[in-house]
């Protein structure tokens, strides 16, 4: 499992390589080939404890995000997040829409153009701030914010924000769900992850996947 | 002034019209009266452009009342809320009451010339009779 | 022995047709199903021989809960139950929960394999999450 | 305005005049056309407080029953109604046909094949206790039991049925109404004639109308 310390980061300055145009496009296109490749596994997740339709939502979502790869990734980091989240809110058509658009939305809000380490889990948090106020939700409901969470954690302490992602999305199995339509299954939400738990696993991965080559 | 607008978003395109026949029956051509449903690609969700489109259509001066169904929708709706100038912000509300009978209780509040805050009440208020 | 079914009663034919279809997607298969909306004639209302047909269509031995939307279908579909024999009678229950909303829930519920007794319970406890 | 007093019934035995087929093809026909010729009306009505399809509904449950006036007109008296009522509860669509089709099936119930007046005033008090039950509604409701209480009294003690049913339709006119649609408009319901008053008393002087001639 590759060790997040040993990424490209120069350690005197806490910043990450720059963020740049290939490597925005490279971002998209890794996002959207991760929904790509597991809308069937989302969607059966969300056939579990849900509607069955988060795959075929995010799939959705990434389409026209992959559509318009080559403007998004023109933009200034910051810009192209709102984009990003944009595009997720207006195509996504389910409760993970907003959210995650909402999700990028901030840290395009928050970051600058050239981010540091600080800046971005300054960011990532102020993001997740943002999920909970427009989910009325928080930590521990059995959601995307039980693998966001953690994955903030790992960013502020230099640890591999993939496996915390993964490790998340797994301790998602166990919990009661107590919002969106998991919570409608009551006790029966329990022994099964979460959907927007895995999708946000699969996205955190992408992200980390692209930045540790990058 | 007019009368209160009323928007009903649906995760379903047929919950929506029907909703909206229903109180178009009540209340006729008196209320301002827009739907929404199905997601981007007309699938059983809701959509965030729809939604801004429906609030367009139903737009008064006097507000307009939203109802939704389920989870998504609402969070749909309070996205869509946000998106818009803060003047028309101020003027819109998302009804804690069901679709169907809310919005046959809330355009039939609408239709006597209530205000926003009172067609929100009178919907959220509802028990079946 | 099967879930219990579910019958979802509005006064607009689409109404009931879409609220089915949002059913459908929580539950799939698992819980007997049927619909019906519109008057004898198909315009808005509701028509006790459709509702002795969705409950025959939904019937199983755990019983079935009717969801409906305003008066009208209320009173018909107490009509209709009157009209079972006995033995159907006692298995069969409306639910006092909004049509859209509480199938949903009434219809997740069911596909636990809860009780009539817990299935409108839940239907009842409905309050928008 | 004719007096009841004066009509063909036996003061002596308090029986009006035995209903035979020629009398019940007489009211089941006087009953139809009176809803046809007042559907707009009706339908107006329910506009004004209501969803406006009274005048259809019953018109509709009306068109069944002189659809098949043959067979309701050959059955003797108390099954006669039961079969009117069930038509009415199959066919009208609107609250008003389980409430009427309650009321005629009662009457079916309660009434013997060759009534006299007490046993008139008994199963209309019978049909209105149902109807209430059907209706979970009361007398002061704004309703067509404010039409049939009337008449019911005005039965009990012989005074003109028709003139009765007049006044109390138009005593609904201040009316607040509690149940059915009406209720929805709170204190808008005030200033209107409730519709399903109205066609309670089209009926009552219908039926009125051929007895008195009979
Ligand atoms: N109120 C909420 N707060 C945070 N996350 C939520 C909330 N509601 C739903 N979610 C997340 O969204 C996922 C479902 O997304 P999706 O299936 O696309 O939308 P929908 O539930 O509208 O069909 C859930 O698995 C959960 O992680
Ligand atoms: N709960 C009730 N009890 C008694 N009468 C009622 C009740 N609900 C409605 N009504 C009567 O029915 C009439 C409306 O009938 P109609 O328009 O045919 O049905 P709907 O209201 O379903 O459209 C009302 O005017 C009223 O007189
Ligand atoms: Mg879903
Ligand atoms: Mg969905
Ligand atoms: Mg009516
Ligand atoms: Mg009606």
């Amino acid at each position: 499992m590759p060790q997040p310390e040993t990424r490209t980061d120069t350690a005197t300055t806490g910043a990450p390589a720059a963020i740049d145009e290939p490597t925005r496009r490279a971002l998209i296109e890794a996002l959207a080939q991760a929904m790509f490749a597991h809308a069937d596994e989302l969607t059966a997740l969300d056939q579990a404890i849900g509607d069955g339709d988060h795959g075929l939502n995010m799939k959705r979502g990434f389409e026209a995000a992959l559509a318009d790869v080559d403007g998004l990734a023109a933009k200034p980091l910051p810009d192209g997040l709102k984009a990003m989240g944009m595009t997720l809110v207006m195509k996504v058509g389910g409760a993970s829409g907003p959210l995650y658009g909402t999700l990028f939305m901030t840290l395009g809000k928050a970051l600058p153009v050239e981010p540091d380490r600080a800046n971005l889990v300054a960011a990532f948090g102020a993001a997740i701030d943002a999920v909970k106020a427009r989910g009325k939700s928080d930590f521990g409901q059995k959601t995307m914010l039980d693998v966001l969470g953690p994955v903030h954690e790992a960013l502020a302490e230099g640890s591999d924000p993939k496996a915390a992602a993964d490790n998340a999305a797994e301790a998602t199995i166990p919990m009661l769900a107590t919002r969106g339509r998991a919570s409608f299954l009551g006790e029966r939400s329990i022994g099964h992850m979460d959907p927007g738990a895995r999708s946000s696993a699969l996205m955190v991965a992408a992200i980390a996947d692209v930045l540790e080559q990058g | 002034m007019s009368n209160v607008g009323i928007v009903i978003v649906s995760h379903s395109a047929d919950v929506a019209r029907g909703t909206a026949d229903m109180v178009r029956q009540m209340v006729g051509g008196e209320v301002p009266l827009a739907f929404c449903g199905g997601d981007p690609d007309g699938g059983l969700g809701t959509s965030v452009e729809a939604i801004l489109g429906a609030i367009d259509a139903a737009w008064t001066d006097a507000g307009v009342a939203i109802l939704v169904d389920l989870g998504g929708a609402e969070t749909n709706s309070e996205m869509a809320i946000e998106m818009l100038d803060a003047d028309r912000r101020d003027r819109i509300v998302i009804c804690n009451a069901p679709v169907v009978e809310g919005a046959v209780m809330a355009a039939t509040e609408a239709s006597g010339g209530s205000s926003l805050d009172a067609v929100k009440q009178t919907a959220e208020e509802l028990s079946q009779t």
